[in-house]
């Protein structure tokens, strides 16, 4: 037997200081291995719980990679039609005006089909949360264009490149929901290294607390890698993701308190 | 002449592109052929498989539930494919990762060691055609020729520097294959 | 004693809402409905009730709203026409496929497409065998009068959470837009929202603490565990077939004629058999009043007894499918009907039994 | 002062081999295995001892894989 | 010699679409058709004949850019599946209001709602009766081959321009992702600008000096006139009836049992026939190619050769209506099917036909 | 008799300064008296036919009270689905290049059920002209709010003024395609009184001339009065619109070649 | 007794209303009743038009196209539906703006000068009040004491104060209403 | 220099009595007629010969109810 390195006497309740949270079921997630899907939903599962709302809490699933996110989630869940999350879960927060709502929606689900119904519910500034995963194709359906897709980017829909003159500019939707007044608190996060994933985990406790103190609604972009789509090891599309995505896609908060920011 | 099978593993084992060049290496030899996919999210992370058939006749169902044959590359294939093999049928597997080892003894059951000889190759990628070879040696449904100008056609042109080395992988299949029952 | 109105049917109908304590109303406007979101607004039902009523961006926002409202285990209604239900035929059939209960209000209008905005019934087939993907049904209530468009709104809603099946009321602007006098039954009250955890365990209501959490999904990817969902819902389809078929039949103890129609077509109708009657002409009505389930035993049945019948659809014949199968060959069936917004009279329909049927 | 250590677990069949967690670790505790889990994955292991329980492997993991200790000693 | 070629049947819609000098495809990606938009993307085909090729941001936003581009007198072509088919049907029923030529195909998957995305006939409703609102009919073509999925294109838009109608390839998974030779016919010229102006004078092609305006609209307020359009339109559809219908009739002359089967299930039915012929059992197949207009004559003319009929279905019963209302009570229908992404096996089919038809 | 204060003398070809375009038809226009969809129409009529495109213009109508405007604009026109106009035009422009071609929608079809479409056709950037009629309610279907009422308007759908927190805010949808790299050209005009029909038909005719120019999509908001809805006279609702519409809707240029203005 | 009526004129001529108040005075006399209006964009601008029906029966159809009466207010509804009424019935109508007076033989007609005196009045307002009492002069089918109930009924409580014009309105209709043939 | 002078044609059957002409006119020429037109409308006419022909009353008519001639005299 190999040597296991392992400390068996340190591992006691009082030294965890990590372990998954139980708001994720045990499921083990369809997810392509290191998709950032599975860390986004990590997060938002993490601050269920630490806020302890489990039992307050309705989630969206939409049409995309993240479709079966109510296998996932151990809190109640809605499985929404492509792109109209947003509209489902106006209905659900207005009906349970004191639960918290979010909605989990790919780029394609939430800027392709779905633009009016995000448009619409962020601008009668729905008290809920939007966690956005910006991976900038379609994953679900084996790497198309998506509206966020970049310029140049090879994808099954676009295999020689996206080109802007015919198939338009990618969308930076989350800049547009922010100028609606609706929109309470805009925030684009990534979670592809330690310091990233506690940020982000930190914007989505924000997104969360927001509908407490009836805020209206609150964005939260998640620039992610589709290593599959991209046909690119993990690792290597955690790179990609910084020299190309980034730029367009600059991370940071975008609207606070309100305000936009700058 | 009819022949139905089953290529069945993981996603990424080169399934569906073998079973392509099955196909087209029929047409060369003017059969009827069909080649049907799982297809869908099931071929993420998960298992991939695709039923081809060639014959000498218009092929009625493209989608079966009982095989000639079956060429199984993971566990869960064998789990799901072993029974679908028609009585004096047969079973060809790569036991790399196989725990639960075939049962059945009213079917020829072969052995490749696919996975080590692509290794050995130096080049994973040939994964697929050492089955393949596998397969023709105990299964020559269609001539050599035909396979190479099957691999013309299913290969872009960009890509036709690499038969030969494909055509040796096929070889090397027809080798190393073994006979378990 | 109960309270007595003049009303449109629209206006009924949201009345009609509040009273039966839906939980929440989403639409958008089109004629000749947009009365059933207008008066919701005047009557402020958040007030009365607490019940909530948004204007959607869409109808495709709209019917998605009512999915997630419905999921809560609330009572949600919703309505449109024509060109708007065919947008939310992807909406239905999701709702279909999740078994959530709702109501869904189509007062339709003369297609195709943007058509004309006056009565039709050309919306029989959408309705009855699934405008949308997959194999679904819709319970599918046909109200012939205001009075009827309030009641079938409680009807719909108790058949919807019997069978965890989404209800549509085929009306049209015959139905929608008149007014006649109607009695509204008594405020009930709305669930809270205890109740409707209590009530519907299968509902999103938050997941108490010890209970696995709930899912409402119309997804399937194993096949095997999707065939099953489909038979368990042809089965529940069955049940609503076998328990909840609905008609009303005029006139047909010795009628050796039969006409068969349904909502504004059958007011028309039963002019026409008056008047048929005053020319020695025995003919009788069935007014089936559930289009799915259909009343096809009795039609059956009556095709044993009657010489011909004749189908009176403001549409180029869509229900007579139903009235064929139910008949199987047994007597002749004829369709008459005006559509794209024209409304046959009664003088035609006698014309069209003495001509089809009768001569024929 | 107190030298803090770590110890994780891997859940070796959860794991799906993404390597993330390799480039999160500041001490290089992690590897992949030459050997595949029940899924076909080449799974994280550990390949010494250096571990302070920070954290990082685990909150990059997507799939929830790494429990973490720290401890004082 | 014609070109040969292995390939799925969603790539060969593509090459046929290119071959048939379509002018446009519009579609938004869904499985199991998204190789049709991913085939022309990679054919780059606007430098092959000029089509253009444009990734929608939605299925309502493609089946509107349909009507746009079918107005122009173009030919135009878009796809989908199931969800996003139920999303086209406001778009579905203007086109046919508005009497414009395309063609859309459906490679439907199990629903209802996000259902499956495995292969099913459960759309069948939807596409033949009239998922949309109003009183309209598509074209529906099944093809069961790869062959046909290529052939039913130029078939399509031949039938399309014809009656100024929209055409609807019924199609489903199975043949959408399996791979088959398919004879390729040779490459079709485009029309260029003049010839379209041309050939469709009632195409917006830019008005000429001297000739009225055209209009393309499916608006008419008059319901008198609204109403003209109708039978119009229902004149054309019987014309359609009358010249259109196709079927295969598979060893029907000497059947004593005759299965009525489309697309896959044909497909499986006839290893299902072999089988049953092997056992003794004289059976035959009607293999409906075109599903409206249905090849009703036949069915009717062999229910009066035949003992009883089945139809197998990868749906929970939805083509049978049709065969029961051609038949009209003259033997018995049965109907057999699996669904929800299921496909039936050749020995169900024929234990179905001894129990259901033979047996019972 | 009563005095007729004509002038025939002067009633001659060279004299004429004004008088009804061509480009509409004859047919009466089903519209209210005073309401500016006529306006809006005789102004892009007149500059179709001052740039001498009638043959080569094709329009696509909107469902709203314009449902009609292909009975009176004498081009080759499409009547599109409620909200769809951008995506028919897409079609149109991208099938015949060459051509002019324009949408002509009310804004409960563009910025309610039409967001999306509208959005993305800006986003493409496709080569084409979009003349929005703002007036803040559906005229066509008796006057319910539109997503462009102002906070605390009256309408069949808000009797008691629209209520911000319940039906969210009027959206500025001008505002925000202008954000779109894709849009080229976008302004704010009314048809109200002389001066500002005069801007209004110039800024029309720099919209259609971009189109020549390939320069990408040009969007020209028209703030009109709806007196019916708005249950005013015209010359009241014309002055209410100043008051009320202006403040909230400003007139002028937001996007000129291609730069936001300011 | 059954009474089918036709009301048709400009928009804005109170026409809907009028029949609304027929039909709650028939309510408030225990009948059935139906309002059926037209409706749409064909209102704006263009003619509306009800359908009243008061019966002691349960109404079939509540759409006709032949009426007891006709109570017609512009030339477009005179040419519309002159042609309706039964042989027998009853045409009313104002004769301001009317440019093709009536012709047919086998009916009763009866001219109210509602524009000009509802001018006199200072109110345009109780225009189609005062072709209501015209109305009910020559077919008293409802009492007077249900129409004022059918008003307090239809009119919004606010309204209230504005029932004894309204009823002065009718008094004044039913005195100038004139026979022509 | 020469006076200019203009007239203004109204065609009284499209005119539909919105008023925006009225208000329009620098010159007061356009007012109400008492009379209505085919349509109901209290239509637009004439009331002076100031009429400069400034097109304005044309420009902001929604129906092209008006023409405008102008003459330097
Ligand atoms: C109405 C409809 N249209 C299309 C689809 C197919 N579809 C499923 S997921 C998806 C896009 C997913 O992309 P995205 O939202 O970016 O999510 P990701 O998978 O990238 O996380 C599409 C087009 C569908 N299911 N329904
Ligand atoms: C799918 C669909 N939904 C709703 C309608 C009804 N409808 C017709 S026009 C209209 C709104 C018109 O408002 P707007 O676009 O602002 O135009 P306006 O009439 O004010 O000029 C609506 C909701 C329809 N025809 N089709
Ligand atoms: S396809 Fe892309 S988005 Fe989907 S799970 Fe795989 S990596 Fe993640
Ligand atoms: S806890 Fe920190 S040190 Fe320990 S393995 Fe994880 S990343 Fe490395
Ligand atoms: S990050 Fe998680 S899933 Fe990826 S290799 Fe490490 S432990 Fe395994
Ligand atoms: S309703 Fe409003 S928008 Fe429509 S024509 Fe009248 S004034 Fe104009
Ligand atoms: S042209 Fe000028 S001056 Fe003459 S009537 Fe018109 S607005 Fe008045
Ligand atoms: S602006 Fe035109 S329609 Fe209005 S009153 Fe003047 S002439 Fe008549
Ligand atoms: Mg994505
Ligand atoms: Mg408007």
């Amino acid at each position: 037997m190999a040597e296991t390195f392992d400390r068996p006497e340190i591992r006691t309740p009082e030294n965890l200081v990590y372990s998954k949270t139980n708001v994720l079921t045990d499921n083990i997630m369809h997810y392509c291995p290191g998709c950032g899907h599975g860390t986004t939903h990590r997060l938002l599962a993490e601050v269920i719980e630490e806020m302890g709302i489990q039992s307050e809490t309705i989630g969206i699933a939409p049409v995309g990679c993240s479709v079966l996110a109510y296998n996932y989630f151990d809190v109640d869940m809605q499985e929404a039609a492509h792109g109209r999350a947003p509209a489902v879960a106006t209905a659900v927060k207005r009906l349970f005006p004191n639960k918290f709502v979010f909605t989990y929606q790919g780029d394609g689900d939430l800027a392709a089909i779905g633009t009016a119904e995000t448009i619409h519910a962020c601008n009668r500034g729905e008290n809920m949360t939007i966690i956005f995963v910006n991976n900038g194709i379609y994953g679900m359906t084996g790497g198309q264009m998506a509206p966020t897709t970049l310029p140049g980017m090879p994808t099954s829909t676009s295999p020689y490149g996206r080109e802007v003159a015919t198939m338009g500019n990618p969308l930076k939707i989350t800049e547009l929901i922010a100028q609606l007044p609706g929109t309470y608190y805009v925030t684009r996060q990534s979670v592809h290294t330690p310091a990233n994933v506690r940020k982000a985990k930190k914007a989505i406790r924000q997104a969360m607390e927001n509908q407490k103190l009836n805020r209206g609604l609150s964005f939260v972009e998640v620039v992610s890698n589709c290593n599959s789509g991209w046909k690119l090891s993990p690792v290597k599309a955690n790179k990609w993701m910084e020299d190309n995505m980034f730029p367009f896609y600059p991370l940071g908060d975008i609207k606070v308190n309100g305000e936009l920011v700058k | 002449m009819t022949e139905e099978i089953i290529i069945a593993g993981f996603g990424g084992q080169g399934v569906l592109s073998m079973g392509k060049i099955l196909a087209y290496s029929g047409i060369m030899q003017d059969q009827e052929v069909s080649w049907m996919p799982s297809y869908g999210p099931e071929m993420r992370g998960g298992t991939a498989n695709v039923t081809v058939i060639l014959s000498d006749e218009r092929i009625s169902s493209p989608v079966l539930n009982a095989f000639d044959t079956a060429i199984i590359l993971n566990q869960q294939s064998m789990d799901k494919f072993e029974k679908t093999i028609k009585p004096g049928g047969t079973l060809l597997y790569d036991p790399n990762g196989i725990t639960h080892h075939p049962t059945r003894k009213d079917i020829k059951i072969y052995r490749i060691q696919a996975a080590e000889a692509s290794a050995a190759m130096g080049n994973t990628k040939t994964f697929n055609m050492i089955v393949l070879g596998a397969f023709l040696k105990i299964k020559p449904i269609v001539l050599m020729e035909n396979v190479e100008k099957g691999l013309k056609k299913s290969l872009p042109v960009r890509h036709h520097k690499l038969i030969p080395m494909n055509m040796e992988a096929i070889t090397k299949g027809a080798e190393i294959v073994e006979e378990v029952a | 004693m109960k309270e007595l109105k003049l009303m449109k049917g629209n206006e009924a109908v949201a009345e009609a809402a509040i009273r039966a304590g839906a939980d929440a109303y989403f639409g958008y406007p089109i004629t000749p409905q947009s009365e059933v979101l207008e008066y919701l607004m005047a009557e402020r039902p958040y007030e009365r009730t607490g019940m909530v009523v948004l204007q959607a961006e869409s109808e495709v926002a709209a019917i998605n709203m009512v999915y997630g409202g419905a999921a809560c285990g609330k009572k949600v209604i919703t309505s449109s026409s024509s060109p708007g239900i065919s947008l939310k035929m992807e909406g239905i059939s999701y709702i279909a496929g999740a078994e959530l209960p709702c109501v869904i209000l189509n007062v339709v209008r003369g297609g195709p497409g943007l058509g004309t905005i006056q009565p039709s019934q050309s919306d029989y087939f959408q309705a009855t065998k699934g405008g949308g993907h997959g194999d679904y049904r819709l319970i599918v209530l046909a109200p012939a009068s205001v009075q009827e468009m309030a009641d079938h709104v409680k009807l719909g809603f108790d058949l919807a959470f019997k069978y965890r099946n989404p209800v549509m009321i085929l009306s049209d602007g015959v139905i929608g837009q008149m007014m006649e006098k109607v009695e509204l039954f008594e405020q009930m009250p709305r669930l809270s929202d205890e109740e409707v955890a209590a009530n519907y365990p299968w509902a999103t209501t938050g997941k108490p603490a010890g209970v696995p959490h709930r899912i409402i999904t119309s997804l399937e990817l194993d096949s095997s565990k999707q065939e099953k969902h489909n038979h368990h819902l042809q089965e529940k389809y069955r049940k609503i077939q076998e328990n909840e078929t609905m008609y009303e039949a005029i006139q047909t103890e010795d009628a050796e004629y039969l006409i068969v129609a349904f909502g504004s077509s059958a007011r028309i109708s039963q002019k026409a058999i008056d008047m048929a009657r005053a020319k020695g002409i025995k003919v009788g009505m069935i007014r089936p009043i559930t289009l799915f389930p259909y009343p096809s035993e009795i039609i059956n049945k009556l095709a044993d007894q009657v010489k011909g019948i004749l189908t009176v659809e403001m549409n180029a014949g869509q229900m007579i499918e139903d009235v064929k199968l139910a008949v199987n060959g047994k007597v002749k069936v004829e369709h008459f009907g005006r559509f794209g917004g024209m409304i046959p009279n009664p003088e035609e329909v006698v014309k069209a039994l003495e001509q089809k049927i009768i001569g024929g | 002062m107190a030298k803090v250590v770590g110890d994780i677990v891997i859940d070796i069949e959860r794991c799906k081999g993404c390597e993330v967690c390799t480039t999160a670790c500041p001490q290089d505790v992690i590897a992949m295995a030459s050997e595949v889990n029940g899924k076909g994955y080449h799974y994280a292991m550990k390949v010494n001892g250096n571990c302070i329980g920070c954290s990082n492997c685990a909150v990059v993991c997507p799939d929830a894989v790494i429990t973490v200790y720290r401890a004082k000693i």
